[in-house]
């Protein structure tokens, strides 16, 4: 019963952002196209965050190694994009798979004081391998090397539609595989990891192994979301590994609401329509006040932590709809 | 009989202080085995051993005719050692069910239905006389129900060794009565070790009762010697007895 | 130049980093050690400290030491008593839940940058130096306050070494720190100690960046690096090990000065920073670990 | 002032008259759909020049100066009747010195604004980032940079810097004057990433070519806030020592050189990006004294001022030592502000030569500007006469190299455009429009 209200709810949510596309004016379309590839990195996030209550602070190496990993191979070797896109989720997974076996070592404070440095490690290699990344400038993936053709088809990603359910086929994919995995097995082990380390252990399972797969899933999951970033919006930077996109999922996860299948689309969208507007808003109000993003981040983690530490979706989930995944 | 269970010079320090020293202890199977001793003699530690959730310092651990010193705690799980904690451990935010359900899933490997799962869960429940809270989340259960579904999630696994690490610590008079008789349906199949303070529910369940101080074994003997031991009634019995 | 004054130089700067870093990495390891928590706002408090210490020595005339004193004296009383209200407005209302005070302290920087950004601006500011000296060895010239840093931070090092470990406030903190319940059966106030804890170690990040001024400048973003910088020390040091946190302040500022000489610099910092994680991962008890965890 | 008409105004284009209206009023909310008068549009509606401003973020102090003479410029035009007889609006949009915003900031001034063009923006990586979104959206986007992005044929057919030489052509045209009159040794101390890669993947050829030598590159970790420990590895021999910090940390950079080497340096040879906003005579810098820097604009008032430069100065609002007037305190960025100025009158110059209309006539203003051959003198180009490379969409103008003396910086030497034309490495006019 609670599957079929699951599923259709989830297939809504697709075929919402789908009709969207057609009466959003453009600025918003091109807005959700981006926000669609967020959501993915938040939703890899929230599968370890979330669900597997493991708080990392240096998820913009998944990110980024998904961003470079897909973005050197298109501009320096010349891949086809859906090699390009595989190469960026195959370097994010390997990277989250060694720094799991490391990570994973530690606990609490120290795994989030570890997956920062890591992090800013490979922030640092971006800048130091300037000779093919342009360190922080970055690089511009040209136009023309943003086309794929399949099956007589040629889709540019360029293009603004093609762009937005390029991106919905990622998010919808990514939104029914994490829904998969909370519903299965593996799903609920990792919620038992969340809830109950030692008595989960004291069942007979390997703590860290499903650990570990939680964190190269989470961080093949943020990597595709980098690579998918790289190939459509045709930028690569290292600003994209610095220690504020790290935060940055963190911030849409708490506030959509941590460990459900839906927060981290919901908080990516108001985040940015928070910052968007209120940037607007203020600026009229306080011109003088050089009101930013930093203010209005800092604000909502405060509010959030103090009074809605479950997230829109999470409150939801408590008071009214249980069932909800 | 060869013993199910057994440590031979099993010692573990924490700093300088020995936790377990030079322990040597055996379970046969199809027996209910308790560990008595007073405050700090060691009796959780040497099952934390025994389970795997710490290491020893040095010694020997084999079950079933295999030495599992090295063998971390979930592989000694699947092996048939379950563990039920002193201090209650369970999924607050999970249903009853689903509580059960994560012990019983691990036994089952893939390709069974979902109804064997099922089934497992619900023989569990039933056990202990859950069935009708399974879609209470178990924060909301009173304390001796936890305990119960504690006792429960370790049916679950279906062991072969079930360690419950005392057991009755804040239970009512009438939740004991039905403690007691719940253990001995249990061991018709499978063997217990039991740490316990109450020393009535020990008298009454006991096949062989071990005495711990200090970190090493004071005597051991069935119910009737220890009570006689002047040792025992001197180190625990004495003070026990008020 | 040669390899000795090379050295000698390198072993200077990294004795003014170590300074400085002692003192930052002192008030996050207390913080630590007392409360338990990861205040991640610990390089915003040091940042506030610069801009405050800009502030009230532009606001004093005359001699510029005066300003300086002034700016020592105000800005940690200040940057204190932001601290003071964010523990008892925020942490405080979030029971220290490790994780979630790490993701307060998160916002809490973002929004103290916000303010500096707002009433400060975005441009880098210098205050000027209580005094100029260049001591000119016979290789390479030496600013006189930066030997003047080294000693006030020892000498503010020992006050702090005192109060810890000599007098009643520190008996207190030490006794919290070790068991939160037990103090509390001692009619320790811990709520208030805690708020205390708070405030002490930004102040003493606050102190550590008003004597840096003089020689960087006071800018709203300056404060991410000191607080890399102090995790490392702290990690390296043991977490919540305030003996460990001095030596390991030395360590790295020491070596952060020497490394220099051979790597390239990014290079460098890489290799540290993956070396630093590499410690935490193995030996979580830090390097000089007393391990009190 | 033009910040509050952005807000004022929807996304769809009203009447200059009903945005004065709503100016006047102080109201916020000016126009409500019906009062849209499309028939007025085509004829005196505002062209809306979005502008791309660093307010916030790393890049902030210079976002501020940017803005400032963005204003002034408009003033300048608008007073001027505009183009075309259609007054500028500027809308600004923060791009918090970021690329991921920065991208965002120029769809949303393009689809959401509806702006003509969008403008204005500084930082490199910023760049870099927007211009997928304005060839994609065929929006053309002109920036105020100074980086080598655009004239290095990445970009797109959209991207113009034609205000502003890159920063290639700078150190190429002053790399003889260095060699020539400060030494021939020269050591380099740069940023380790992009920005610094330029100087030292362009500088060291030039000033070859120029006789002399680089002996040293001393790669600095952005990362850095405390430089001494770098300056052992300056070899004794240098007689040049070429700086070019960026970012907050510079001054402290300037500061320990000057106690590093105390009265017994060698030659110093700067960019003044590294003390943009910042007072000259700030403690610490005495040490600067004597040395040279390269400035793209004087900041302060020369003896030779042509009339349009003092009419551009007053314009904007800088004093004789290029502060702002009235508060010596507040240093402008003047080095690369000028570009703004210059931007918009370029922009001004190329819609109307293509009868810019609207939004419909952006590839023909593409072309238009392409078609530019150079700029004059005068109060549109205060800075100096230009050419401009149309296949390469780059301008490249005088290069300044001034001298501390007492306190305040002195133009010693003016380089020749041609100094600084390298060979041209892409052509924008083959890509599609």
């Amino acid at each position: 019963m609670n599957i079929g209200k699951q599923i259709i709810l989830h297939i809504a949510v697709i075929a919402l952002l789908a009709a969207l596309d057609y009466v959003l004016p453009a600025y918003h379309q091109g807005v959700f196209s981006r926000i669609m590839v967020l959501a993915v990195f938040a939703m890899g996030y929230n599968l370890l965050f979330g669900y597997t209550g493991l708080l990392s602070l240096g998820h913009a190496m998944f990110f980024a190694a998904g961003l470079y990993g897909a973005g050197l191979t298109v501009y320096h070797l010349g891949w086809a994009l859906p090699l390009a896109f595989v190469a960026g989720v195959g370097c994010a997974a390997v990277l989250a798979l060694a720094i799991g076996l490391l990570a994973l070592r530690t606990t609490g404070v120290a795994f989030m004081i570890v997956t920062m440095m890591f992090a800013q490690v490979l922030y640092l290699a971006t800048l130091y391998f300037g000779q093919w990344t342009r360190g922080d400038e970055g690089i511009v993936l040209p136009q023309p090397t943003r086309l794929v053709e399949f099956a007589g088809l040629h889709f540019d990603f360029s293009n603004p539609v093609t762009r937005y359910y390029a991106a919905l086929v990622l998010f919808a994919a990514v939104l029914l595989i994490t829904l998969g995995i909370v519903r299965s097995r593996f799903g609920r082990v990792l919620i038992a990891i969340r809830e109950n380390e030692d008595r989960t252990r004291m069942l007979g399972y390997n703590v860290f192994a499903n650990k570990l797969a939680a964190v190269v899933i989470s961080g093949a999951i943020s990597g595709a979301s980098g690579a998918a970033y790289a190939l459509l919006f045709g930028y690569v930077g290292s600003t994209f590994a610095s220690v504020q996109y790290s935060i940055l999922p963190l911030l849409w996860v708490l506030l959509g609401g941590a460990s459900t299948t839906l927060g981290p689309l919901l908080g990516t969208v108001l985040m940015y329509y928070l910052v968007d507007f209120s940037s607007d808003v203020l600026a009229r109000a306080v011109p003088d006040w050089n009101f930013s993003y930093l203010g209005v981040v800092g604000i909502a983690l405060i509010v959030l932590v103090l009074f809605f530490p479950k997230g829109i979706f999470g409150t939801i989930r408590a008071h009214w709809a249980r069932w909800l995944p | 009989m060869k013993p199910l269970l057994i440590a031979r010079n099993l010692s573990r320090n924490f700093g300088g202080l020995k936790a377990v020293d030079m322990v040597d202890f055996s379970v046969n199977p199809g027996e209910v085995r308790a560990v008595i001793g007073p405050n700090g003699a060691g009796k959780t530690t040497l099952v934390s051993l025994l389970c795997g959730r710490i290491e020893p310092s040095s010694g020997v651990i084999g079950f079933n005719g295999e030495d599992i010193t090295r063998v971390p705690a979930h592989i000694r799980v699947r092996m048939g050692i379950a563990y039920t904690f002193q201090i209650t451990s369970i999924f607050p935010n999970l249903t009853v069910y689903d509580n059960v359900a994560l012990a019983a899933q691990r036994t089952l490997t893939d390709g069974r239905s979902r109804k064997a799962l099922d089934a497992s869960v619900r023989d569990a429940m039933l056990h202990v006389g859950l069935t009708e809270r399974a879609s209470t989340p178990a924060a909301a259960l009173s304390y001796g129900h936890q305990r119960l579904l504690e006792i429960a999630m370790g049916l679950a696994l279906h062991p072969r060794l079930l360690i419950l690490d005392e057991p009755t610590q804040g239970l009512s008079d009438g939740e004991i009565k039905d403690f007691i008789k719940l253990v001995r349906d249990i061991r018709k199949e499978t063997t217990v070790l039991l740490i316990e303070h109450n020393m009535d529910v020990v008298m009454r369940l006991a096949d062989r009762i071990t005495v711990m101080e200090n970190g090493r074994i004071l005597a051991e003997g069935a119910p009737r010697s220890i009570r006689a031991n002047a040792k025992v009634q001197q180190a625990y019995l004495g003070t026990a007895d008020g | 130049m040669g390899f000795g004054p090379h050295l000698l130089l390198a072993t200077l700067e990294g004795l003014v980093t170590a300074a400085v870093l002692a003192l930052t990495a002192l008030g996050l390891s207390l913080v630590f050690g007392v409360m338990r928590i990861v205040n991640v706002a610990h390089g915003e408090f040091f940042m506030l400290g610069a801009v405050i210490a800009w502030g009230v020595a532009s606001m004093v005339t005359g001699n510029p030491a005066l300003g300086f004193v002034a700016a020592l004296v105000v800005s940690p009383l200040v940057v204190g008593a932001v601290a003071f209200l964010s523990e008892r407005l925020v942490l405080r209302r979030l029971d220290y839940n490790p994780e979630s005070t790490i993701v307060a302290t998160i916002g809490l920087l973002y929004l103290i940058q916000q303010a500096a950004l707002t009433f400060y601006g975005p441009e880098a500011r210098p205050v000027e130096a209580p005094f100029n000296l260049r001591i000119q060895f016979p290789w390479f010239g030496y600013s006189g306050y930066k030997l003047f840093v080294i000693i006030a931070a020892i000498v503010l090092l020992t006050i702090v070494w005192v109060v810890l470990t000599r007098t009643r406030i520190g008996l207190i903190m030490r006794a919290t720190q070790i068991d939160r319940e037990m103090a509390r059966a001692f009619a320790i106030p811990v709520e208030r100690v805690y708020a205390g804890v708070f405030a002490l170690g930004a102040m003493l990040a606050a102190i550590a960046a008003v004597l840096i001024v003089p020689i960087q400048q006071a800018h709203y973003l300056m404060g991410l690096d000191p607080l890399l910088l102090s995790f490392i020390v702290v990690i390296i040091g043991g977490l919540g090990s305030l003996r460990g946190t001095l030596v390991a302040a030395l360590i790295i500022g020491v070596s952060d000065g020497i490394i220099a000489m051979f790597f390239s610099p990014t290079l460098a910092k890489m290799i540290a920073t993956a070396a630093v994680a590499l410690v935490l991962v193995f030996r979580p008890q830090g390097l000089f670990g007393t391990a009190s965890r | 002032m033009t910040k509050k008409s952005s807000i004022i105004l929807p996304s769809t284009s009203i009447s200059r008259r009903s945005a004065l209206k709503g100016i006047a009023a102080a109201g916020t909310f000016a126009a409500a759909p019906g009062f849209v008068r499309y028939a007025q549009a085509q004829s005196s509606a505002p062209i809306k020049i979005g502008f791309q401003a660093h307010k916030t973020g790393i890049g902030a102090a210079y976002g501020r100066w940017y803005e400032r003479t963005t204003t002034a410029a408009v003033k300048a035009i608008n007073a001027a009747g505009g183009i075309n007889g259609r007054p500028i609006e500027i809308i600004t949009e923060d791009d918090g010195t970021d690329p991921k915003r920065g991208a965002e900031v120029v769809a949303k001034l393009a689809t959401q604004h509806q702006c003509d063009v969008v403008y204005g923006t500084l930082f490199s990586h910023v760049v870099v980032a927007s211009a997928p979104v304005a060839g994609e959206l065929k929006i053309p986007y002109f920036v105020v940079s100074e980086g080598y992005h655009v004239a290095s044929g990445k970009l797109n057919r959209y991207c113009f810097q034609p205000g502003i030489t890159d920063v290639r052509s700078q150190v190429t045209a002053m790399a003889p004057w260095v060699s020539g009159n400060l030494g021939k040794k020269v050591t380099m101390i740069f940023p380790d990433y992009a920005f610094g890669h330029d100087h030292r993947d362009y500088f060291t050829p030039a000033i070859k070519a120029a006789g002399g030598e680089v002996i040293a590159q001393i790669p600095i970790p952005p990362t850095e806030s405390s430089f001494t420990k770098y300056f052992p590895q300056i070899p004794a021999e240098t007689e040049v020592l070429y700086h070019v910090m960026v970012g907050p940390a510079v001054l402290t950079f300037v500061k320990e050189l000057g106690e590093f080497y105390g009265s017994n340096k060698p030659q110093l040879f700067g960019f003044i990006d590294s003390l943009e906003a910042v007072d000259i005579n700030s403690p610490g810098l005495e040490f600067l004294d004597g040395s040279h820097f390269w400035e793209g604009c004087p900041r302060y008032t020369q003896a030779n001022d042509s009339e349009a430069m003092k009419a551009y100065r007053a314009a904007v609002g800088i004093d004789d030592n290029g502060a702002a007037v009235g508060d010596p305190k507040d240093v402008s960025t003047a080095a690369h502000m000028f570009g703004c100025w210059e931007t918009l009158y370029v922009i001004k110059q190329a819609m109307e030569a293509a009868g810019y209309q609207g939004p419909a006539d952006r590839a023909k203003l593409v072309e238009a500007t392409e078609a530019i051959q150079g700029f004059e003198e005068g109060p549109e180009h205060p800075q100096g006469d230009k050419v401009f490379d149309g296949k390469l969409h780059q301008v490249y103008g005088h290069q300044n190299i001034s001298k501390v003396e007492g306190g305040k910086l002195k133009v010693v030497h003016r380089t020749e455009i041609k100094d600084g034309m390298y060979e041209a490495e892409g052509d924008y006019t083959q890509q599609a429009l």
